[in-house]
């Protein structure tokens, strides 16, 4: 049963990492990476309980999941890359504050 | 298709009047199309006398689920309505017959009066609300656009007030739909099945104030009555005429055809609370009018007082006292239409509409005078002349109910005086004061005083005859008072 | 009770007849004419009223429905005439009067610019009068008793351009509504109790109204007869009224108009003969009434105000013969009156018109500015002291007889003889020292305008001196009108003889004392006495009490039209409705638009979401 | 069975796949047309004709992860329609932005399908990348740069929610189809949660919406136009799938609170806004409260076809509504209130047009903007909430304060002097399609019998 608890544990632990990535890092690039903490972590899951059920298409979607995950990644460093500032430094989250209100 | 044509023949010809090519063929175009409207509205006392029971010339559509049919009939009050509207449309589109006005102005009134028309006429609750708000929009236009003065923040105030009663109405119509659910396990939205069964349930008195509330708001009952004086100063001629003539008849319309029938305990359980407002808005509104500057805003508030006399006669559940409503209502639409016909007039020569922007007119303009006094009169009920009867029918309704508050009402008729007489004093009678704008004011033409004796004949007929009126009303009079 | 005959039908036909022909033609073509279809609707009016006496007098009477009026459920009533004894004997007065004055209305408004205008409006007076005295039930009588207070309105407030005018006539439409209020309460109440307004249904079984019922209804009534007739609470508007032409003032404000409040108690007697308490009330508030206007007159100085507290005082001892003695003194008197005050009046009017020019074109004058005028203006004089010894009492006018049986009814109880005593003693204390003063005496305050006063012509002095003459005569009619009213009129004792005309005989005296004793008299003592003649002036701060009172009601519209809903209630309601902009902004510049703060919030709601589950799962 | 027919409920998704493979082959081969031409746009548009025609003609199959009910039928309709008045309105686009279009619109086929929680996922993500690309792709501005990047990672991170909370689900039942669980494990409940949070994210609903104002302002209007309609209605789409997993707590408590928060807070933010679009989006906001209400409603009476055909009634006029008005702010020309006194001078057509559009989405009578309220007033009284039925109301009534506040600006506002903001587009497809909407609007307003219909469809 402890297994389950680990799964759970390091699925939860992860994942919380991966949002705390989210909201606290400025840096756009360090966010992206915090999405895909999020993902894996939800495919511990998957994978975990697939195995424990021997269910095929529990893999299945974990494998397809990562596919996902990448096709985001690609979109969101798309977007970042063509952030022209004269600054030059890592694009940031602060620079996006002209739409509000 | 008899009454379909009440309504459908004014929408349809106002996008063409105002696609029309020329201002003048526009107006003439309107004025033929209302002219029509009265005559086949008049016409259909033929067919609708020869027909019994309540509800005549009935006529619906294929039966929709949920009882959703698109049901049309009329008894005696509301054709009474219908003559009101054709009749006060007509009017208004003769007395403001000018070149300056576009073509969507015509457009508007036509479109005005057959959501009106639709309102009198529907028997279902949905197209009953959907003409209920879609008289609105063309209000909203013809205040915003032809008004006077700060004419955007009164269409503005008018519509969004109108709306909270809307809305608050339609809450309390679905509701009503629910709790006859509830009753009789069956789902229709037509108001002769729903007013046969009484509803009731935890939320019916929720649902009972919801309905009274919208309603009051276009009525308006005291106080709820604000967005009136507003509406009414800054409006057109016409406009006020439409508004206090025939739009505020919609709520007391629906307080008779809609929230009596079918909530007969409570109506009868909020007779101290709503005859008190009605005795409330007669003071207030007379006070009100008396301590007004504007002549519009006057008017504005003696239609105020006037629609209390119509709550107190509904709400007294008597027989007498309804029909003094039904009365009332017609009385009113004719001598406070008249009323904003005249200061209509004077505006258009003058600019201007407060008491002491005028002065002796009764030397410069003598049928100016005659009119206005003889239609001044008329609304403070005097005998002999149409308001009075409509106003001691609903007195006795109200002392059958509670004679304190018919006690307090007949102040009214004092107050009516203290406001109609001193304004006519100070316009007609007082020398002009040093800005008088009286100079500008040349007597009635032809045209206006033909308009203003067509409203003449009627005060004069309906204050000495009204019994043919009465008859047309007894049995829905009869059948509201028996519940 | 007959059918209508045709003469009852011309009673309303003619002047109807007279008025649209009147408005539509002759006021728009020829406005100089209007007066000629107009007095000779009079004429017929008077002359169907008299046929109808005739025939009265032979036993007959006539009521019949024209056309159903009102017919809601409960509520049905009818338009219809009733000509009994009661409304042609006030009729036929009211029709002879009207005519005269009709004629003299003619001479007197001939140099008026709004001539056409006058008549119209006093024939439409003439028209609702008519209607009103001989309409079936209390409905139609209450249409024709407003319509008589509309032309009172138009009538007062004929000259236009006066202030003073403006706000007399709105002042009497005013007061008049305050008791009309109380009329239509009672017929309301009236349909409400007994299902029915029509006289003959009402007095036919008079056991329809409970003793208690018939108080209530009956002290409505009187409220409303209290407007019109000047009774002491609501008589306020009729000294102003007094602002009007003279033969407005003379016709309704002396003769008829205000007769209607009498007629109205007389017309509902056996619905005030139910209730127990009312009568003797009735008579107290005539008799008060009647020192009130006594007193009054005597202290005032211009003479149509002097002949209009006359009338108060006169009408309140119709009240008091009313409340005492029953039907017949009240209409001999009402009558009689109708006839010797109008003369009256139309004197005061010659002299005001004899003095037109000399005071600048005033519409009235004081008993200062007259003064001396037996010379100049002798025919006025000699209808003048006709009038004055009728309305004194003085055996054998006719002023004589009809307060004898007045006081004879109030002799029932002390206290009400006492006042009808006093009553006689000040009204030919009044009438003599505006008898003495105008005519007779000759006094150095005098303004000497008494030199180059002129009579009025023929067309003015024939009517006054015919109407002198009724006036003195009416004592004769004493017993016809008896016997048309089928009472046995029931006759003063000597004693009570004897006192009135000892009362009447020191008023006189003393008048003669007060009017001419020392040169300066009069002057000499106003100016001793400032308090006591301010308090007169004012009628015992009753004036000042009512204007107080609708200033007070205007005050409170004020306070409600331009407070409560101008600065509360109506901002109010758009604050409400600013009050969601005004939260939009706050909002708004709360959100800063950073990215990391919308995926807080939306960790936030779905952590939310999260822990909801888990507790209550 | 043939391998054809297992396809046979993939079909929508299938044509939209072909129309985007075709595009992208396009795409890759001719490098010198640079400019949008009409051809994509065509392409794109055949793809949608496809699945529509696939979605209505084509006989109901259930393969294990789509299956082709009624339900899903409408749902492509509905996609497929907000489509084409995209590429109507927009008339010619770049190959590469026709094919993110077609991903898109084969992304929301498979939603409408999907019968598996994962292909929900798949769905949503394929919905979601390219409409992030479109956004600064159509409107290569800073604005649209920092729109996209906003909506991209809070997109991404609901995603999360989703997958984590798919992965919960999986963990306590074992099982991925979307089917009334049997035994509700807390680890399920999590997952629905969760996943509920994500399809709350999509519709805009409160605490998640705040991407959504920057996303519609910064976005070319008529993409605006296609979020607001097409992706909000997946978003109910998805909303609905998942509470039909049993949600419980989530459904009794969060949604009617939620509801009534997003559709005020929607509400009272639009009130101040000066740019139209902000504006308009805002509202959806408001009216994504309404849907939230709805949705609830047809839980709590047990998921009934005629609460259903509410809902859709509701997504369907809402849809004619809202595109309509952004499309026809775009034809007048009009950016922000300043602009908007003396349109019915200037351009009077577009003014009534926008008055129509107006007055639908603040559900006043005559249009269908009322009909679908007062069928969601309604469904509320029946589901027993009298006082969501009123908090419906009375935020339709502060909705109109600003619509209404808009008409008054447009018709009875004096015109400045100098004409302003942009000329009025004179694009024909532009025009046309809003007249469609305006035309729609006003007709639905008067049809009471379209729920009727709706819920014969749905039986």
């Amino acid at each position: 049963m402890n297994a389950e608890l680990v799964a759970w544990a390091a699925a939860s632990a992860l994942f919380s990492i991966g949002t705390a990535f989210l909201l606290l890092r400025r840096q756009l690039v360090a966010m992206v990476v915090g999405i895909e903490l999020m993902v894996n972590a939800a495919n511990i899951l998957i994978v975990f309980h697939a195995v424990r059920r021997a269910d095929p298409q529990g893999l299945a979607v974990a494998l397809l999941a990562l596919a996902a995950a990448a096709a985001e990644v690609v979109v969101g460093f798309a977007l970042i890359l063509s952030m022209r500032n004269d600054e030059n430094e890592a694009p940031e989250s602060s620079h996006l504050r002209e739409l509000s209100g | 298709m008899l009454l379909t044509g009440l309504w459908a023949l004014p929408m349809l010809t106002a996008p063409l009047v105002w696609a029309a090519p020329s201002r003048r063929a526009a107006r003439l175009l309107a004025l033929a199309a209302s002219s029509a409207v009265l005559l086949y509205s008049i016409w259909l006392w033929g067919p609708f006398s020869a027909e019994e029971g309540l509800l005549r010339l009935h006529e619906s559509g294929a039966p929709g689920a949920y009882g959703l049919r698109y049901h049309l009939a009329v008894d005696g009050v509301s054709l009474s309505l219908c003559w009101l509207t054709a009749f006060l449309s007509l009017v208004s589109i003769v007395a403001t017959w000018s070149d300056e006005r576009p073509n969507a102005y015509w457009a508007a009134f036509l479109a005005l009066e057959a959501a009106l028309m639709g309102v009198f006429l529907m028997q279902n609750l949905f197209w009953f609300y959907v003409f209920w708000d879609a008289a609105l929009i063309p209000m909203f236009f013809i205040i915003g656009l032809w008004g006077s003065g700060n004419r955007r923040r009164a269409a503005f105030k008018f519509i969004l007030y109108t709306f909270v009663g809307g809305l608050t109405l339609l809450l309390g119509l679905v509701g009503l739909v629910a709790l006859h659910h509830q009753a009789t396990g069956a789902w229709t939205w037509e108001i002769p099945e729903l007013t046969r069964a009484t509803a009731s349930g935890p939320w019916a008195p929720y649902v009972f104030l919801a309905i009274a509330a919208g309603f009051a708001v276009k009525v308006p009952v005291f106080p709820l009555h604000n967005w009136l004086p507003d509406a009414h100063t800054e409006a057109p001629a016409a406009g006020s005429v439409m508004l206090a003539g025939a739009m505020l008849k919609m709520g007391v319309y629906g307080l008779m055809r809609i929230l009596v029938p079918a909530f007969p305990a409570l109506s009868a359980a909020a007779l101290p609370w709503a005859a008190g407002l009605g005795v409330a808005s007669i003071l207030y509104g007379a006070l009100c009018a008396m301590a007004q500057k504007d002549l519009k805003r006057l008017i504005a508030f003696t239609s105020v007082s006037h629609m209390g006399f119509c709550i107190v006669g509904i709400f007294s559940l008597t027989p007498e006292g309804l029909s003094g409503a039904a009365l009332q209502m017609i009385n009113h639409g004719l001598s406070t239409g008249g009323l904003f016909l005249l200061v209509g007039f004077l505006y258009e020569r003058a600019h201007a509409r407060g008491l002491d922007d005028f002065g002796g007119l009764a030397q410069s303009a003598p049928w100016f005078a005659f009119f206005f006094a003889f239609v001044m009169l008329s609304s403070i009920g005097l005998p002999g002349l149409n308001g009075f009867v409509g106003e001691a029918l609903s007195l006795y309704g109200l002392l059958r109910a509670s004679p304190p508050l018919a006690a307090a009402a007949s102040l009214g008729a004092v107050l009516a005086a203290a406001y109609g007489l001193p304004s006519f004093q100070r316009v007609f009678w007082a020398p002009p004061g040093p800005a008088s704008r009286s100079p500008l004011v040349r007597d009635l033409t032809f045209r206006e005083q033909a308009v203003l004796w067509t409203l003449a004949v009627p005060i004069v007929g309906l204050g000495l005859f009204p019994k043919p009126l009465l008859d047309l009303v007894a049995p829905a009079v009869q059948s509201l008072a028996q519940r | 009770m007959s059918p209508l005959p045709a003469a009852a039908l011309v009673l309303l036909a003619a002047p109807l007849a007279a008025l649209a022909f009147g408005f539509f033609v002759t006021h728009r073509v020829r406005p100089r004419t209007t007066h000629l279809p107009i007095l000779a609707s009079c004429a017929a009016v008077a002359a169907a009223s008299l046929a109808l006496l005739g025939g009265a007098l032979g036993g007959a009477s006539w009521s019949g429905r024209l056309f159903t009026w009102i017919s809601a459920a409960g509520v049905q009533v009818h338009f219809g005439l009733l000509l009994d004894p009661l409304s042609v004997s006030v009729l036929s007065m009211v029709a002879v009067v009207g005519f005269l004055i009709h004629i003299y209305a003619v001479g007197y408004m001939r140099h008026d610019a709004a001539f056409s205008r006058f008549f119209l409006y006093f024939h439409l007076f003439f028209f609702a009068m008519v209607g009103l005295l001989t309409s079936d039930n209390y409905l139609q009588l209450y249409l024709f008793w407003e319509g008589v207070g509309l032309a009172s309105f138009l009538l007062i407030g004929f000259w236009q351009h006066k202030p003073t005018a403006r706000a007399a006539a709105w002042k009497a439409f005013l007061t008049n509504r305050v008791g009309d209020v109380g009329f239509l309460l009672a017929i309301l109440l009236l349909f409400r109790w007994t299902g029915t307004v029509a006289f003959a249904d009402l007095f036919s079984n008079p056991s329809l109204l409970s003793s208690q019922k018939a108080f209530i209804v009956g002290f409505l009534l009187f409220w409303g007869a209290c407007a019109k007739s000047a009774q002491f609470p609501l008589y306020v508007w009729l000294p102003d009224a007094m602002e009007g032409p003279t033969p407005v003032s003379a016709l309704m404000h002396a003769a008829t108009m205000v007769t209607a409040g009498v007629f109205l108690l007389a017309r509902s007697y056996p619905l005030l003969e139910r209730a127990p308490g009312l009568l003797p009330f009735i008579a107290l508030v005539g008799a008060f009434t009647a020192v009130w206007g006594a007193v009054g007159a005597f202290f005032r100085k211009d003479i149509k105000r002097i002949l209009a507290y006359s009338t108060v005082s006169h009408l309140g001892l119709m009240t008091l013969g009313r409340g005492g003695g029953g039907v017949f003194p009240a209409v001999f008197h009402l009558i009689v009156h109708g006839f010797f005050k109008a003369a009256l009046f139309l004197c005061a009017g010659n002299v005001i018109h004899g003095l037109h020019d000399s005071l600048g074109g005033a519409p009235t004058a004081t008993v200062d500015d007259a003064g001396g005028l037996r010379a100049s203006m002798p025919m006025t004089f000699a209808a003048f002291t006709l009038g004055a010894v009728s309305l004194a009492g003085v055996p054998p006018f006719g002023g004589f007889w009809s307060k004898e049986f007045v006081l004879a009814g109030a002799f029932g109880t002390p206290a009400l003889a006492a006042l009808g005593l006093l009553t006689a003693l000040g009204s030919s204390l009044y009438i003599g020292r505006m008898l003495f003063l105008t005519f007779l005496g000759r006094r150095s305050w005098q303004k000497g305008h008494a030199a180059h006063a002129h009579e009025a012509p023929p067309v003015m002095w024939v009517p006054v001196l015919l109407l002198s003459l009724g006036g003195a005569l009416a004592g004769f009619l004493a017993a016809p009108l008896a016997r048309l009213l089928g009472v046995e009129p029931h006759h003063a004792s000597h004693t009570v003889t004897a006192l009135s005309i000892a009362s009447m005989a020191a008023g006189f005296g003393l008048a003669w004392a007060a009017a001419d004793l020392a040169p300066g008299g009069e002057p000499a003592w106003r100016s001793r006495h400032p308090a006591l003649l301010e308090a007169v002036e004012s009628d015992f701060g009753w004036q000042p009490f009512c204007d107080r009172a609708a200033g007070a009601v205007a005050g409170a519209a004020r306070f409600l039209g331009d407070i409560v809903e101008g600065s509360i209630w109506d901002p109010g309601t758009e604050d409400a409705a600013a009050a969601f902009p005004a939260l939009s902004e706050v909002l708004g510049r709360r959100a800063r638009g950073i990215l990391n703060d919308y995926a807080l919030l939306m960790t936030a709601g779905a952590a939310g979401l999260a822990i909801l589950v888990s507790l209550c799962f | 069975m043939t391998p054809l027919s297992e396809l046979q409920p993939a079909l929508p998704a299938l044509s939209h796949a072909a129309a985007l493979t075709a595009l992208c082959a396009a795409a890759a081969v001719c490098r010198r047309a640079k400019g949008p031409s009409v051809l994509p746009a065509a392409v794109s548009a055949a793809g949608c004709l496809a699945a529509a025609w696939a979605a209505a003609a084509a006989s109901s199959a259930q393969g294990p992860l789509l299956d082709l009910d009624p339900a899903a039928r409408l749902w492509q309709l509905l996609f497929g329609a907000a489509a084409l008045l995209f590429i109507a309105a927009r008339g010619a686009l770049t190959w590469r932005a026709a094919a993110l279009l077609s991903g898109s619109l084969c992304g929301m086929s498979l939603l409408a399908g999907a019968r598996n929680l994962f292909m929900l996922f798949l769905g949503l993500e394929m919905m979601s990348l390219p409409v992030y690309l479109l956004i600064h792709g159509l409107r290569p501005d800073k604005r649209s740069l920092e729109a996209a990047l906003k909506y991209f990672f809070t997109g991404a991170l609901a995603a999360g929610f989703f997958l984590f909370g798919l992965a919960a689900y999986y963990a306590g039942t074992g099982s991925m189809t979307i089917a009334r669980s049997p035994e509700a494990s807390p680890a399920a409940a999590l997952g629905v949660a969760l996943m509920a949070a994500a399809a709350l994210f999509k519709l805009g609903a409160f605490p998640f919406m705040f991407w959504l104002p920057d996303a519609y302002e910064a976005a070319e209007t008529e993409l605006t136009a296609f979020m607001a309609t097409a992706v909000k209605a997946a978003a109910v789409l998805m909303l609905m799938r998942v509470l039909s997993l049993g949600a419980g707590a989530v459904e009794t408590l969060a949604l009617p609170t939620l509801a009534v928060l997003t559709m005020t807070f929607g509400n009272i933010m639009a009130l101040r806004q000066k740019d139209l679009q902000r504006l308009l989006a805002w509202s959806s906001v408001a009216h994504a409260g309404y849907l939230v209400a709805a949705v609830w409603a047809w839980r709590r009476l047990g998921g009934p076809p005629h609460a259903a055909a509410t809902v859709y009634l509701y997504l369907g006029l809402y849809l004619a509504a809202s595109a309509g008005a952004f499309l026809a702010l775009r034809a007048s020309g009009a950016r922000t209130r300043e602009d908007l006194p003396g349109l019915a001078e200037r351009a009077p057509l577009a003014a009534v047009l926008l008055v129509v559009l107006l007055l639908s989405l603040g559900g006043v009578p005559p249009t269908g903007g009322f009909t679908a309220k007062f069928f969601v007033l309604w469904d509320l009284w029946r589901a027993g909430s009298p006082l969501l039925a009123a908090a419906v109301a009375f935020n339709s009534l502060v909705g109109l304060g600003y619509y209404v506040g808009l008409v008054r600006a447009m018709t009875l506002d004096a015109a400045p002097a100098e004409p302003r903001g942009e000329g009025a587009c004179p694009r024909l497809g532009l025009r046309a399609a809003v007249i469609v909407c305006a035309g729609l609007s006003l007709l639905t307003g008067v049809m009471p019998g379209l729920r009727a219909g709706l819920e014969g469809l749905l039986k």
